[in-house]
């Protein structure tokens, strides 16, 4: 089973050189921290950032400069500054290779819910529906599971949604899966989980066929 | 040219009860301080305000919505706010969650005489209840309509009096954007400087937009999350 | 009877204190030099500047810098640089006050022509579309008739109109004239026009109200 | 980030016949001279070329044109080319003719993922006709669409090997936007610099939007109208 630190690691692996990168707030964060050696991988954040940097270091931090979990942080020689306009053409116009984002369900066609539980919490979707119906390539990373145990792969999301069938890949503390046309495909186990693990706590359609390795 | 006035008190003159206004940052970075301030010393009252946030309990917007004078918010993110939370959970205070890209792309069409847009964001979400779907290139889309703003009240970091104004590191956000919806549009400033000061090759928003200018004081800056790493 | 820059002189007095105004080419860009004193107005050119200048000292000619008439040009302090959609969001969302531009034909509702001429001219409309679609205060700068002698304020426009129902008010050689619901409001003579010389050479509805002074 | 190719012939490949191109500038300000050569040099042909301009009878988009390596022009302005009108008006080039500020808007559209928009540009001309007409505000506005390319190619002052992008004066124009809008974005510059070297508050073009940059040489800069006064 994969910790928090575990999945981003594994969602690292997905990096592709030359590629620019939207990570939201929590888990999808820390793939910053995994990126491979000899890869040149732009981090965007959508207040404003390319070529995000490491968090400044003590006595240097500027309140002119945050990403959009709001901290403070530094840029990258070769990065660049911009409005929310300009973030957002970039973000819609598709030049963002890969989104990571968490969720708090994904159906298992794609649909994705993450900013709103009526009657309890209303945050806003802040740029995430913008993120999931513009990309073609959305990481979701999440926990398999709730707090209470209930599978957040679902054959259909019970919260309002964030975005329809766009969601291409989960990577969870259990398992790496695919959306398919036919839902939830099993690509890889976390270390020490069984398939069967992953049959009960994904609830919705899951796609189990051959050996299904175990991470590397 | 002179759009200089001397004060956030002159500068939001003309704000009255019940107008929609526009409000530049990102959570508490670039936010206009001064012009908050002066609001909630003005009294003003049954505002709605476009902004992508709410402020926090005690600082920016939050300091509005403290003494409830905001009707309603138009935000794509209102967390880190209880008094908020408390008040749209009432039903004191009205909300309309936007996306963000949404967000800023409705205050730049108003400003560019564009009335309305397709995007993608918020298709198959209560976001796109009651709009207008249409297929592009097979992929659903929403039609999504320009915000205007009886005043747009923007921070940047340097201006000079035909209302240039330069904004500094991720304090530009929203404030370009809404510079250019508001009917009035106020820029306050950290510091105003001489016509000509500002290489007018690398200004973010040209003066046109700007209708009031002034040199805000005693910038708090506030800082949400502060993160860093030790020195080495 | 005035002559271009006669023209230009008296469209010059509708200028006010802190104007933005854009000028076409031809007879609107002599506007720029009789700005009263004391009037602070700046042009835009629709290629990306606010606040141009004067044409540049002999030597100091720069190919970056230009006009829309592709004159080079200098820029003011306090003049900014922008890129085409910023100048035409500028146009379009109503931030310029003024727009003076030449024309073909310029009809009694208010209709203007001044792009094509079918099977004989078509150098196409540049920005000219925008700005009369988008700007409430649109003066035409023109002669009164054509090489031909024709009338160029017609009941209807004859050749591929530029924009309908725009133009608010039309500077000839002769005659300052409003467009009103009911065809052209003579508003002022031309030193030594006289109101029948106007009526002869204007094919459209033509009102005239009461003494019709002559331009001081 | 390494984008940096050797050179215009390196940059301007996959370039195929029958393409769609988008080229910055505006008259000869600010146009891909080195590009436009080498594309001269391949013989690439059947192009269809969105710019707003058609260069002159000798110079930027004209040395195309004269060799007939064009099959339509998407413009705004198209005087000051005798060839030009020459192939227009025989029937021998095709001719789509954009309100300038519509050009500039359907080009960053696309480069923003926004497929259409309303603007009032144009209604009621022939540019308006087959398109959609809707009322907002009571004002009448057109349906346009987003122009796509499959290379834009632009030319700014100094870039980095992340290609990122400042240019100089009114030579900016057309090409942040078609910057954004190229299935692949080629990027000449007067001069290379190292990453770093771009004060990342002042860059016109951010790098995520450009394929390929290269340094390109001989720039003739060409004025259309050299107008001065004398020196005092």
């Amino acid at each position: 089973m994969l910790d928090k630190t575990g999945i981003a690691k594994r969602i690292a692996k997905e990096l592709q050189d030359g590629w620019y990168v939207n990570l939201g707030i929590g888990i999808p964060t820390l793939v910053a921290n995994y990126v491979p050696d000899g890869l040149n991988v732009e981090f965007q954040s959508e207040n404003g950032i390319l070529g995000m940097g490491a968090f400044p270091f003590e006595g240097e931090e500027d309140a002119d400069m945050i990403n959009a979990g709001k901290q403070t942080v530094t840029i990258n020689p070769g990065g660049s500054i911009f409005d929310s306009v300009t973030s957002f053409a970039m973000i819609r116009g598709g030049h963002v290779q890969l989104t990571v984002l968490g969720a708090m369900e994904v159906s298992d066609t794609g649909d994705i819910a993450n900013w709103k539980i009526p009657g309890k919490m209303v945050k806003g979707m802040g740029g995430a529906m913008d993120l999931v119906a513009s990309a073609d390539n959305i990481i979701v990373a999440m926990m398999h599971t709730n707090k209470r145990g209930k599978s957040k792969l679902l054959r259909q999301c019970s919260l309002p949604l964030t975005g329809v069938k766009c969601v291409r890949r989960v990577v969870t503390n259990l398992a790496v899966l695919d959306i398919t046309p036919n839902g939830f495909k099993l690509i890889e186990r976390a270390p020490g989980v069984s398939v069967e693990d992953i049959q009960n706590a994904t609830e919705g359609r899951l796609i189990v066929e051959g050996d299904i390795p175990e991470m590397s | 040219m002179n759009k200089v006035v001397a004060n956030a008190e002159e500068a939001i003159k003309g704000i009255h009860d019940g107008m929609t206004l526009m409000l530049g940052g990102f959570g508490l970075c670039g936010i206009p301080e001064n012009c908050i301030s002066a609001m909630v010393n003005s009294g003003v009252t049954n505002l709605t305000c476009i902004s992508n946030n709410a402020g926090v309990d005690d600082f920016g917007l939050g300091l509005l919505l403290q003494k409830k004078q905001i009707k309603k918010m138009i935000s794509s993110y209102v967390g880190e706010n209880d008094e908020f939370e408390r008040q749209m959970l009432s039903g004191e205070l009205e909300v309309d969650l936007i996306p963000q890209g949404s967000l800023a792309a409705r205050c730049h069409a108003a400003g560019a005489g564009i009335p309305a847009f397709f995007t993608p964001a918020g298709y198959g979400t209560e976001v796109a209840e009651g709009k207008e779907v249409r297929y592009f290139n097979g992929k659903p889309h929403i039609l999504e309509h320009a915000f205007h703003a009886d005043f747009a009240i923007v921070k940047a970091w340097k201006g000079d009096r035909f209302g240039n104004l330069v904004f500094k590191g991720t304090a530009r956000n929203f404030n370009p954007a809404m510079a250019m919806a508001g009917k009035i549009t106020i820029a306050e400033v950290e510091e105003i400087v001489e016509p000509g000061e500002l290489d007018p090759n690398f200004i973010h928003t040209p003066g046109v937009f700007i209708q009031r200018i002034f040199q805000g004081k005693d910038y708090e800056k506030r800082i949400e999350q502060r993160t860093v790493r030790p020195k080495a």
